[in-house]
């Protein structure tokens, strides 16, 4: 009965941590749903900032971004972001192309400490990973042509993304460093935006937007598809930085829960305050980017800061907005959706706040956090500016101009994203 | 025969509309149009750029009628749809060689109904 | 050997309790993020109801809501609902400004009997605050000004929801009386109908609405964001309700579940059936009113009712809906999204039906539904008249009739909602 | 402290067999509510690919499905599709009306092996059951009576979804034959499909799409609309499949979620190549309809493939959409939507796959895959086009000509779907 | 030279497109319009409230044509646009002083290419 | 006084109302039409099959001015509308036996705001 005890006792610590490894994975997989339904919010931000002429456009390459970006994960950027321990301390490896669980079903709890299975692992971080583009998709949107586009997303979420990601997350040279970023203020959302700005570098402003009288502002056609964009996206951010925690942990799940949520709304308050300031007026624009750049910016830190630093984090993210949106302007470099000022510079500014407030603070730390912005924006901005080089003067980049006056949907799709009320209008059809 | 032709503030036309009905016209066409005059167009703001939308939203309205009509119906838009602000809009009086009501093929003043 | 097993089994309860506590947990942070998106419900549903004029401004306060609310919660909110076992039984209490984790991390478990975290504790009722004001917005939508508006949701958030419902989710009075209300159909859902009641009494009705010669219906702009914003918050509420149990107790939250979709089903035929004897038409509107008059109904009881009954509860509240939505018109009392007759009448209904089906039934518990309805609807509807009321004879409440007219988007935002096929219409950029 | 020790063993165990039932449930209860919001998916997709002038009805429809739906399966539906052991291996059973908690609450972890309890397995089958109604109203839309549509509806997902579901699912004939749908390409997706085909068969094209010069296509009025319903289905994919585990098992529902995963975006990929080889364009319907198509091939087999597997049976179903789309378009079965080829060809596609690839592939199993096609086929498409038949002899079940031209938001419903900008339009109401 | 005025229903748009190329005009502008006259607008109910929309839409068609086109172009229409129900709406011939087309800027006769 | 109707294309609009402002005309009314004509309509495609719209788009101005102007409206009209493609447009003349400015009552030449 001594002996019945003990294998009782043993079965039940087994049963127990089952348990747990179950409700960690059902939280991953959770997240996993959650970031996945942030390439919705993507695709209806960036469809609601654009003209109506170019949302058939812009929605067609995010649902591309997204198929691609989780085939070539799959392929090659799962075993290139995390190469394995050998790789410890790196600046680079691969572990070879496609997936495989590596010690079958049985092995599963221990894969990762019983915080998540290895499928698991891979679904999660392969729906970040198409992020990084659909940041790019929206500041270029409404003049890149498409098959560049997509030529270009295929290497930046391949190559680029993976690379750097590996710095940190791979357990590279960064991680080695000191460098912290809790769920990718610098490794996802500034990756995304240093893209984001060599493209607008080399594709030039819209046309009409910069005119020798000044500014042009080409409103986005849908207020009510940006705002839902953003709600998703906030939505979705609970998974993003939730599931970083990389298990269901109650007590650090819900205190990122909290600094997410409270950095998002003093973002909102941040833009609200700074923009009505600036221009007198109640911008909506502005306070949805607000929303998204508090998002941004506590990213880097969430687990690390208590609520009242988080609301500071998001609100000085909030009061950026604006701030950044007029500044990019004023450097003519035209960002329909704002994607430079709400990932790349509340992207970087995250990131510093990790050096600033919360329980990593020290200066120290602060140039560490520099370091690591530094080296991945150098790498990234380098690496996507050849491509879209490359790109630019082999087969061009920018659609014709009759074609950009036109609109994308028509010259690019043949169809446009809405068809009017009237089928009378329709003459009998050719083919 | 005339076709009087009104560009009028949307937010009188419930007014123009009675006063036309109550001068025995109950009949003509509409459509929503852009003008550009005087009256400078509203001024939007989109992410810190303030800028002027090039028109104002206005209502147009086509009345044909017989040259009978012509002066009652200046009457009633006039006095239905001042404001005494700018960007009031204007009539016009176009002549009509011909009138033909497409569902009985009658022609000219029996064509129209504003009676 | 004897010993080891007896600590082997210490340590396999402790960790089946950590299991245990970490699948509620996690079960508590997805109902945070069902009730979260509940906000972009709202806003599309209000945003579908109102006039195409009007619609960055309801998107707009949507927005503000949701980060006002989250902000003023956790500085003040939180602590005077939720005051603490010392003001068990009172009218009001108050633990403070700000949140502290009371014990630290090692204390998580023990702080609500393994059901959820502090952190979660916090943002679980956070993401319900605003609701009360959101709900508010629609029935005063396309004609308030921004600013009072805004003054009057930070007062209600902060103040006037949080005491109404520490009486009974605070262990208040009402909840030593005996009062229930499972997950809020009178301390959110009525207290909203009561602020709005309040509101569009003092404010009148939408110009043109209720003319000499009869009513002239207002049509919403947009059917397909109404329908969105009703599968949304239907979404959302298997949240609002399942949350509301506290645990991931897999009986109680899957019971739940089945009543609360039911009754939405239920609400649906009810309001179909109804409207179309009344009008004889099949109203798309009153049929989304319906699922929501059935979602509000049974959120007081989502907990006691078996299958049946629910449903009975849902069809009732949904015949209520086109009588009630009648009844407001005939009373000249101008709501465009409908929000008292689901919010205000269904809230009361629900509440009252806790005393008529289900485990609870029975003429005493009955009585003190009804007391507690009145208590908190008396003290609701006056704090909200009398705010509204300085508000309306200081700053005033009411848009001129020009921007009425004109619109908010505006005359308020400076901002259309959807800009046109036509970029040609815009002229040269003065700023 | 022998006996202590035993005692408190056992006492671990049963905290750690609770602790791993809540989890599973958990997971159970969120896979629900993204099967439900598949609904919100489906309306969407289907208001967007209709013309302006029927945006209403379909989105009423939805509504009233998913009411009747959860309504009836709650009635009949459920005890028709699981009857209990006594009708293993059976056509037919039934377990009686309505539902009662069989054990009570005690019992609940034991119903189902700890996997989920009673009323989870029935809110979790309840959200599948509308889907088959809702796939048909994709079908037939812009012509279709209301009313026939609901009573055939009403039918269909009474009786004859719930009797070849349980062929399989309830233990019936099919399933002691070896047939494998894991999730149910053919016993949710077909089954619509069969529905669609016998409702377009009887109903006839939509009035001018195919004229004597060749095909007039009637576009679509709102791609963000399709899009949104697109990326919101495969959102809900990950529970309908990631659910079908029936268990939270972190390996298998990670697998499924990244079999259904890479599916999708293989489909999405595949759709996009044939199609660009067909028509030298960029074609988002197509795109979308390739995610879906890739979603439901994987569908049938989605444990049982590894992810080079899932990305083949994808790309497969991809390429079949925009073949299967012309090819009911050569036969003038005219589906405005796509439905028959998405739910019907790829679902006949996916069951077949089990055969192929996997696990279980092998000729043996594609014969009874075959068998299992074959039987639910013949009896879906005889039960829905007798009932359409008789409906259509009866009441008719075609709107008339005059109103299929005006549009069935203002011939049935009496309201747009859109209001236009300028309210000066509408005149003193009636009423 | 003459510009023909026609408002139509919207479904028989075609028709009167095709009546029109039989008689050898393949040259038009339209619009969508609303009409106000002896037919009704559409009844709407809204939340239990029955109102009529108080316009009914309908295409205008706007046809530049020499003189020798207008009777054949009025007879096309009058042909192809009439169901005999109320509503079918009106033909309106206006004389114009000059037509210039742009690409060319051939004047009148030359200007149309009603050929 | 005259009613210029001008059909032109929408990415020219920028450069006519500059060349008319140019030319001291600084009102008009403007709409969006579609136009039937040499050009054809755009290529679509929608799941699998191409397809003509029937029409392309165009905005049409219409000018009221004093006899004066006529011509140097079309003047100007033809230089910043002109592109020498199909598909320019056309400019009509009409005349006009009236007009009323409805904010003064002013009728005619004073009631055409050109200067
Ligand atoms: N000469 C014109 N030709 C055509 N439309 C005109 C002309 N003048 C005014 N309009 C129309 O009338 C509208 C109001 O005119 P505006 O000059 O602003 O005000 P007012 O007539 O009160 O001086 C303009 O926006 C335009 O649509
Ligand atoms: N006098 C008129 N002036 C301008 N438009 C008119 C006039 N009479 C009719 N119409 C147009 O023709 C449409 C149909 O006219 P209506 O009087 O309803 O039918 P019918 O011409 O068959 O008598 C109207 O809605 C309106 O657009
Ligand atoms: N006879 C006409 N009557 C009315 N509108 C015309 C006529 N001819 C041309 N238009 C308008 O001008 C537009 C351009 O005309 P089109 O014949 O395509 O080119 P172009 O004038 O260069 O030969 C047409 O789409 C139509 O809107």
């Amino acid at each position: 009965m001594n002996e019945e005890a003990l294998l009782k006792a043993n079965e039940a610590l087994e049963a127990a941590n089952q348990a747990m490894f179950t409700a960690n994975n059902v939280w991953m997989l959770v997240a996993t749903v959650l970031v996945f339904i942030m390439h919705l919010g993507f695709a209806t931000l960036e469809a609601g900032f654009v003209q109506r002429k170019n949302v058939v456009n812009i929605l067609f390459k995010n649902v591309m971004i997204i198929a691609i970006g989780l085939l070539t994960y799959y392929i090659i950027g799962f075993n290139l972001m995390y190469p394995g321990s050998d790789y410890a301390g790196e600046f680079f490896g691969f572990a070879g192309f496609g997936l495989s669980n590596p010690e079958g079903a049985a092995g599963l709890i221990e894969y990762a400490d019983a915080g998540y299975s290895y499928w698991t692992d891979f679904i999660f971080q392969g729906m970040f990973a198409a992020t990084c583009c659909t940041i790019v998709s929206g500041a270029v949107a409404e003049r890149i042509k498409l098959v560049p586009f997509l030529i270009f997303c295929f290497l930046f979420v391949t190559i680029s993304y993976p690379i750097t990601g590996m710095w940190k997350w791979g357990a590279g040279w960064l991680d080695a460093a000191g460098f912290y970023d809790f769920a990718g203020s610098t490794i996802v959302h500034s990756v995304g935006g240093w893209g984001a700005l060599a493209g607008i570098i080399l594709l030039g402003a819209r046309k009409g937007k910069y005119t020798s009288k000044g500014i042009r502002p080409i409103p986005g056609h849908s207020m009510p598809l940006a705002a839902m964009g953003v709600f998703l996206l906030w939505f979705g951010w609970f998974g993003f930085n939730g599931g970083s925690v990389l298990s269901a942990d109650a007590g650090l799940v819900s205190l990122v829960f909290v600094t997410t949520a409270l950095a998002a709304a003093a973002g909102a308050i941040g833009s609200f305050v700074v923009s009505f300031g600036m221009f007198k007026s109640f911008d909506l624009s502005m306070a949805l980017n607000g929303i998204l750049g508090g998002l941004v910016g506590i990213t880097a830190g969430a687990d690390l800061m208590g609520p009242g630093e988080a609301i500071i984090v998001g609100f000085i993210a909030g009061c950026i907005i604006p701030l950044s949106v007029v500044f990019f302007d004023k450097l003519k470099l035209d960002d329909p959706v704002g994607a430079t000022s709400v990932h790349l510079v509340c992207g970087i500014w995250g990131t510093l706040a990790v050096g600033l407030f919360g329980s990593m603070a020290g200066i120290g730390q602060l140039m560490i956090q520099l370091k690591g912005i530094a080296a991945i924006g150098v790498f990234t901005f380098l690496f996507a500016f050849i491509v879209f080089f490359l790109l630019k003067k082999s087969v061009g980049i920018r659609v014709p101009e009759e074609e950009e006056v036109a609109g994308l949907d028509i010259a690019e799709h043949g169809s446009p994203a809405y068809v009017g009320v009237n089928q009378a209008a329709f003459s009998t059809a050719k083919g | 025969m005339k076709k009087i032709e009104a560009i009028i503030r949307s937010s009188r036309f419930d007014e123009v509309k009675e006063a036309l009905s109550e001068n025995g016209i109950n009949f003509f066409t509409f459509m929503e149009v852009k003008g550009y005059g005087h009256q400078k167009g509203e001024t939007h703001t989109y992410r810190g750029a303030v800028y002027d939308v090039g028109y104002i939203a206005r209502m147009k309205l086509e009345i044909m009628v017989s040259n009978d009509f012509v002066q009652p119906a200046i009457d009633a838009i006039l006095a239905s749809a001042k404001t005494g602000e700018v960007g009031d809009g204007k009539i016009a009086i176009v002549n009509l060689d011909e009138i033909v009501q497409i569902r009985t093929g009658l022609r000219n003043e029996s064509a129209i109904n504003t009676k």
